[in-house]
């Protein structure tokens, strides 16, 4: 099974993990990811900002090189870069004479074919029905799942589960055998890009998020987007301060959380790139309920950090 | 040489087009005396072989209006004609005849220079492209009256 | 071979059915419609690829209904007219015995309008793509050449009303063709009534057309009659979703509506 | 051969002024089958129609063409004409020479010709019309009020006391519908139960009102002043006429701990109950989905305990079929269900209630007594949150409109905390306050003023439970956006109100339409807001769109109107240009093949199938039938009948061919 696959600057830098866990986790099933031949930059914040057709044809070249190949699927696993394909296939698909536009402006045809898949979505498509009978230790935490605002909207586009009160990573979370809890600020904002600009507005943000989850009795925040991490993760020590506590409980990707879930050990998933350590509490094992053959029991859950 | 002064024909719905051409006539809004109405009571009414007749019988051009869409007096009457035109328009083009020489409009009862401009329109567009050859040649080469047997 | 034969034969014994519509060899060996009523006429009852003829053409005509229950040898264009039939409240459910004739050989009852639904699902019932070519290459000419095209085709035409016949869908006691107060079609076959006439049978069958090709194939003029219904429908299942002939209880697509139909020629 | 009558009005100077009137009198009075013609300055005058009706006589004329002013204006004055000159009415058309041709053109020979030509199209066309005689309609004067709302009683009280029959259905155990629910109304405050209970046993006891509760309508036959209904009366597992009402079984029922639906799940009811204390009827029914009998065979406490010996367990639903002439629909709205609202943990969360449950905690005969206590414990809430527009206005959850009853009613819901809890403080989130009506807008002064209710303009994007309170986080749209969190011990929605659960069903039973949010649409949203599209059948109260008590009580008067109107005469007149299917000799019947394409266009459902059969009683044909009492003439059908086999009086096929030979054949 062959699916393409769209890093986008943040798997290559700062969420080496996040791409080492998603690599780790669709190897374990099966799944090729073909990362499209000189891909380019989404555009990210600013190109939106500055050039509508730059907006458009950066993504529209991406999907434009994805269709050459005969790649019907893309992962885009950082909710930004999934954003803006997303947001940019919408657009030419509502407008021909656009998408005629930016297909001279990249040089390529483009004809709107490749679908899009976040992360979930992908895990969705290609995993889930696989995913229960792969559980050899059960991921056993309270975790709070985050999801952020690039995954779910907009929401007339993205069509996310439930714009609100989104559902889906809260029940893979809860098929690797962990206990999703009901908690409040599951798409409230990190802070996003003011990471660098205004560290003590995302403290507080962010600050708001941790806090919410802590209260909650969560063991681990699992997200789905390198900026959601970064903030929540590298911007720490400044939340810590802000809320004048010591938090540190894990964040950790769906894909780590999955991964962890399979059997990978945490080297493969990159858990020891984290800022906060990821030191997840080792609990008794539960029994995993298997109709046919009994699984390994395995009677440690050791994490090397 | 005489100006050609084409024969148009406006197939119209009872409350919405006659009801707005009639605005036309109290506002005093001037337009071409080419055009001539036939009433109906619904677009819905109007069969597509009433076009093939008028074409038939020496018509230039053709006007077919009714209410907008959702204000038809019937409530949908308009929606049935609609598709019939979609239809009918495409079969007229696949047989080679001039779809430009029918003008289908929506013309309400409070759109009385609407109406106005429908008429002139088309009657300037008609004068343009000129009489309608094609068919009047087989029209007139075959005319011998059939009709008149149905003319008691 | 013998074992539609033998089908028939029990079909007619058990008197699941009356007559049975399917094919035989005439003189010169060509192949036309049989009604096997007995044994021995079921005995010439034949079946190979050259039967392309859709025989639903027969379901409703007097002569064929008065014998009694009906059975027939049904092609795919004939399974399609029967469910065309059934949404315009011509055949109900089990009234006919379809034996489906496949392309593999083999022969498949449809006991019910549900399976033949579910089997039309599953199977290509698009037009031919040196039909699709036709239309294409049609309407790549210029309006008048159209025009001129059609003309001469019409001109051939002698009224013999073959095509009519042929069709399944044309199955109206009074053709408008024959109505005379007041008289829309012209009697006699010059241009205009030809056209007339035409063009009335083609919006008669837009959206019930289920492309048999029998009009076109039952002409002796070799007029390419089919094309003009062919050619509506690729237009309304697009702007309006629908295609003839695929369920029992479709709805006509000239008799429904959607408020937000697409059309860009209205001012 | 014809003799028809041309009479050419000048109408003063409007039309002679660019039209030569003797000369288009004079031109058309050559026409095969014009026996007289002659123009005149003011045919719509007294002297005008003299000359009209005095012509028809002397010359025995059999058609009459006026052209003048447009027919929408003087058709029917020039008919009424005809008809008293003793010519049938239908044989007069008009040709419109003054709106149509003499105002919008110059004064040239082109204008008078146009105007020949349109004269000479209509005497073609009369030449093919028919005399036609209106169609009678008998009218049976009994009405059917689907519904026990306030609306429905409204009505059937109206109807009632002009003195026609009414026949009420409604589905629940008791009427009274929404508004028996609620506590106190806006914007007079006065006690719902007190105004609308009397109105309920007025339904009861008045002779012209049959009432059958626990019952639904499942078939609608028949048409205008004709129909044939079909009700089920579900079985109440009790003999009405024994049964007086005391009440005993109630208490005895073992089982008691079903959730009341009168209280909104507030409260519990056993399983033989009587929805609430002021019921009319006043008697119990069995649930029995809850009861233990019905359940597991045995239990039987209610027979024993009944001094009457009224149950009967054994008791199967009954058929009604009644005969009524009009309908009035007023089967009322519903509110929205909780899992709509994930965001607000509505469904979740045990103190985040709606509108209508906090009516029944503000009710005198509550679950509390009129006491407002949360339902997670039943402490007093100090602080309060009402959300305006749960889920209305909201195009992202499919409901664009305004529900139009929350703005007031959540006022009214912050006055009535603020009266019981007096050190509480209650909020508001709305989007805008929509107060117009008598006395609206200062009703909702005297909340936010002399009690102090705290407005916030915003929306609330989420609520979730912490520490045992509700955090409310929305934003303050007033104040720049800034974000509010308040901490709230209980919400209030102020949810959507919807069409009615079966509303859809129901639509497609009655035959009338419904718009996208299965409301049922009215004929026309200005002029006709209480018909429907269906002859006979009208609307009253909130299935037609959302609407306050005046406004239900209005709309009900006025269906009432309209139901009276339709029964003040013996029969109903209707003009006869309506389609018909020919019918011809036997073998052949009818051209008509029955392929029934025609059904679906028709908008009035006035195509019917029509079963031919041979003397043997067996079915030979199946032909489409127009009922003249539905068709409305709009002839879409006739276009769509390959056959021709359709036509329609007025705008025949042979009428409409004449005219374009006319037109186009000089």
């Amino acid at each position: 099974m062959k699916v393409g696959f769209y890093p986008g600057c943040s798997m290559k830098g700062g969420a080496r993990e996040y791409q080492e866990s998603v690599s780790a986790l669709a190897k374990v099933f099966d799944i090729e990811l073909v990362e499209i031949p000189d891909w380019n930059c989404c555009g990210a914040t600013a190109a939106h900002n500055l050039n509508k057709e730059l907006s458009l044809s950066l993504p529209a070249r991406i999907m434009a090189l994805a269709e050459r190949e005969g790649i019907s699927d893309i992962v885009v696993p950082c909710a930004a870069c999934y954003n803006r394909l997303s947001i940019v296939k919408h657009e030419l698909e509502a407008d021909k004479s656009l998408s005629t536009r930016v297909a001279s402006i990249i040089d390529l045809k483009y004809e709107g074919t490749t679908q899009i898949l976040n992360i979930i979505q992908f895990i969705d498509k290609y995993i889930t029905d696989r995913l229960e009978e792969k559980v050899v230790k059960p991921f056993d935490y309270k975790a709070a799942c985050y999801y952020g605002c690039l995954l779910v909207r907009p929401h007339s586009i993205l069509k996310f589960d439930r714009v609100e009160d989104p559902q889906s990573m809260d029940v893979l979370v809860k098929k690797a055998g962990g206990d999703a809890i009901d908690w409040a600020y599951k798409t409230e904002c990190c802070g996003a890009g003011m990471s660098v600009s205004r560290t003590d507005t995302v403290a507080r943000l962010s600050g708001n998020i941790m806090k919410d989850a802590v209260d909650r009795a969560a063991e681990v925040v699992v997200v789905a987007c390198p900026m959601c991490h970064s903030n929540l993760d590298m911007r720490r020590p400044e939340i810590n301060k802000f809320l004048n506590e010591k938090i540190d409980i894990p964040i950790l990707y769906i894909s780590q959380v999955l991964g962890l879930a399979v059997g990978l050990d945490a080297k493969t998933l990159g858990l020891n790139r984290h800022m906060t350590e990821v030191n997840l509490p080792v609990k008794p094992v539960r029994e995993i309920p298997v109709a046919k053959e009994p699984k390994k029991v395995v009677n440690t859950q050791k994490l090397e950090a | 040489m005489q100006e050609f002064e084409p024969k148009i024909v406006a197939f119209v719905c009872n409350w919405c087009t006659y009801a707005g051409a009639d605005l036309t006539g109290t506002s005093r809004i001037k337009y071409s005396a080419n055009v001539k109405i036939i009433r109906f009571p619904c677009t819905g009414r109007i069969d597509f072989m009433i076009l093939m007749k008028a074409f038939e019988n020496g018509a230039d051009g053709i006007i077919v209006s009714g209410c907008h869409p959702n204000d038809c007096h019937y409530s949908t009457g308009n929606f049935h004609a609609r598709r019939r035109w979609i239809v009918f328009r495409n079969l007229l083009n696949f047989t080679g005849i001039d779809t430009e020489r029918i003008q289908f409009s929506w013309v309400s009862a409070a759109e009385g220079f609407k109406w106005a401009d429908v008429v002139n329109n088309t009657v300037k567009k008609i004068k343009e492209i000129g009489p309608y050859e094609n068919y009047k040649k087989i029209a007139v080469s075959t005319l011998f009256n059939e009709e008149g047997a149905s003319n008691e | 071979m013998s074992e539609l034969i033998k089908k028939v034969k029990a079909l007619l014994n058990d008197k699941t059915i009356n007559v049975f519509v399917g094919y035989e060899k005439g003189s010169a060996d060509r192949i036309r419609a049989c009604f096997a009523r007995n044994e021995a006429q079921a005995n010439k009852v034949f079946f190979d690829a050259s039967c392309t003829q859709n025989l639903a053409g027969y379901l409703l005509k007097h002569e064929v209904k008065h014998f009694g229950k009906l059975g027939i040898l049904a092609n795919v264009a004939a399974l399609r007219s029967i469910m065309q039939l059934a949404s315009e409240f011509q055949i109900k459910d089990g009234e006919v015995y379809v034996l489906f004739a496949n392309p593999d050989g083999t022969f498949v009852e449809f006991n019910d309008f549900h399976s033949i639904e579910a089997y039309l699902q599953t199977t290509d019932t698009g037009i031919k793509a040196e039909e699709q070519e036709r239309i294409a290459s049609l309407e790549a000419m210029s309006n008048n050449e159209r025009w001129l095209f059609w003309n001469k085709e019409f001109e051939k035409c002698i009224k013999c009303y073959a095509c009519r016949a042929a069709c399944p869908m044309c199955y109206c006691h009074r053709c408008t063709t024959d109505v005379n107060q007041p008289q829309w079609i012209p009697v006699a076959s010059h241009e205009r009534g030809n056209l007339d006439y035409h063009l009335m049978r083609a919006m008669h069958l837009a959206g019930r057309c289920v492309n048999c090709g029998e009009c076109a194939t039952a002409c002796p003029m070799d007029i390419p009659l089919n094309l003009l219904t062919y050619q509506l429908i690729s237009p309304i299942k697009e702007t309006f979703g629908a295609t003839a002939g695929m369920k029992a209880d479709a709805t006509y697509a000239l008799s429904t509506y959607k408020p937000d139909d697409k059309e860009n020629f209205i001012i | 051969m014809s003799r028809i009558g041309v009479f050419v009005c000048h109408c003063g100077e409007n039309i002679s002024a660019t039209v030569n009137c003797e000369k288009v009198a004079k031109i058309t009075g050559e026409l095969k089958g014009v026996e007289f013609s002659t123009d005149y300055k003011y045919m719509c005058s007294d002297p005008g129609q003299t000359l009209l009706k005095e012509a028809i006589k002397e010359h025995k004329l059999d058609g009459v063409v006026v052209a003048a002013c447009s027919p929408r204006m003087h058709e029917p004055t020039f008919r009424k004409a005809c008809a008293e000159a003793g010519l049938n009415p239908f044989l007069c058309e008009m040709s419109n020479i003054r709106e149509h041709c003499s105002w919008v053109h110059p004064k040239d020979d082109l204008t008078t010709e146009k105007a020949q030509d349109l004269v000479r199209v209509m005497v073609e066309k009369v030449k093919k019309n028919k005399a036609l005689n209106s169609i009678k309609v008998p009218v049976t004067k009994t009405a059917l009020v689907i519904g026990g709302g306030i609306a429905g009683i409204q009505a059937a009280l109206d109807i009632a006391n002009c003195g026609h029959k009414v026949i009420m259905v409604e589905k629940q155990p008791s009427i009274g519908g929404h508004m028996s629910q609620l506590s106190e109304t806006f914007p007079t405050l006065d006690c719902s139960q007190c105004i609308l209970t009397p109105r309920m046993v007025e339904v009861a006891q008045h002779p012209n009102i049959t009432l059958h509760t626990y019952s639904e309508v499942e078939v609608v036959d028949g048409f205008i002043g004709n129909f044939k209904v079909k009700i089920r009366k579900k079985s109440k597992s009790l003999d009405e006429h024994l049964c007086t009402g005391c009440g005993l079984c109630t208490t005895k029922c073992p089982q008691k701990k079903i959730p009341n639906e009168f209280e909104r799940g507030l409260g519990f009811r056993p399983a033989i109950y009587v929805p609430f204390p002021q019921a009319v009827p006043n008697k119990p029914v069995i649930d029995r989905e809850n009861c233990t009998y019905y359940i597991k065979g045995k239990c039987k406490v209610c027979e024993i305990v009944c001094p009457t010996k009224a149950i009967r367990f054994d008791q199967e639903d009954e058929i009604v079929e009644v005969a009524v002439g009009a309908i009035v629909l007023a089967t009322g709205f519903d509110v929205l269900q909780p899992d709509f609202f994930p965001e607000y943990g509505y469904g979740k969360y045990k103190d985040v209630i709606d509108g209508l449950q906090f009516e029944r905690l503000a009710s005198a005969s509550g679950p509390t007594q009129g006491q407002i206590r949360r339902p997670s414990d039943g402490k007093e809430p100090k602080k309060i949150v009402f959300v305006a527009c749960a889920g209305s206005r909201d195009p992202a959850k499919g409901i664009e409109y305004c529900s139009k009853i929350c703005c007031m009613y959540t006022a009214k819901h912050a006055m009535l905390y603020k009266h019981k809890v007096h050190d509480g403080t209650p909020y508001v989130f709305y989007m805008d306050i929509r107060a117009g009506g008598k006395m609206y807008e200062e009703f909702v002064r005297r909340t936010i003023v002399e009690d102090g209710t705290h407005y916030v303009r915003g929306r609330v994007s989420t609520i979730y439970e912490k520490n045992g309170k509700l955090i409310v986080r929305g934003a303050d749209t007033l104040m720049g956006g800034i974000p509010i969190e308040i901490e709230a011990d209980m919400v209030v929605l102020a949810t959507a109100g919807v069409a009615n659960k079966g509303a859809e069903e129901l639509a497609q039973t009655v035959h009338v339409s419904y718009d996208s949010y299965k409301f049922f649409a009215e004929a026309h949203p200005k002029l006709k807001p209480v018909e429907t599209n269906t002859a006979g059948i009208f609307l009253a109260g909130a299935c037609q769109a959302p609407k306050d008590i005046p406004e239900s009580v209005a709309a009900a008067s006025g269906a009432a109107v309209k139901v009276a109107a339709l029964f003040s005469n013996d029969e109903l007149t209707r003009d006869p240009l309506v389609a018909l299917v020919n019918r011809q000799p036997a073998p052949v019947f009818s051209t008509c093949v029955g392929c029934f394409l025609c059904q679906s266009v028709c908008p009035y459902q006035a195509i019917e199938r029509e079963e031919i059969k041979n003397r043997n009683g067996e079915v030979i044909k199946t032909l489409a039938r127009v009922n003249e009492g539905l068709c409305q003439g709009c002839g879409t059908c006739v276009a769509l009948c390959r056959t021709k086999a359709i036509d329609i009086h007025g705008y025949s096929n042979q009428q409409v061919y004449t005219e374009i030979m006319a037109l186009l054949n000089d």
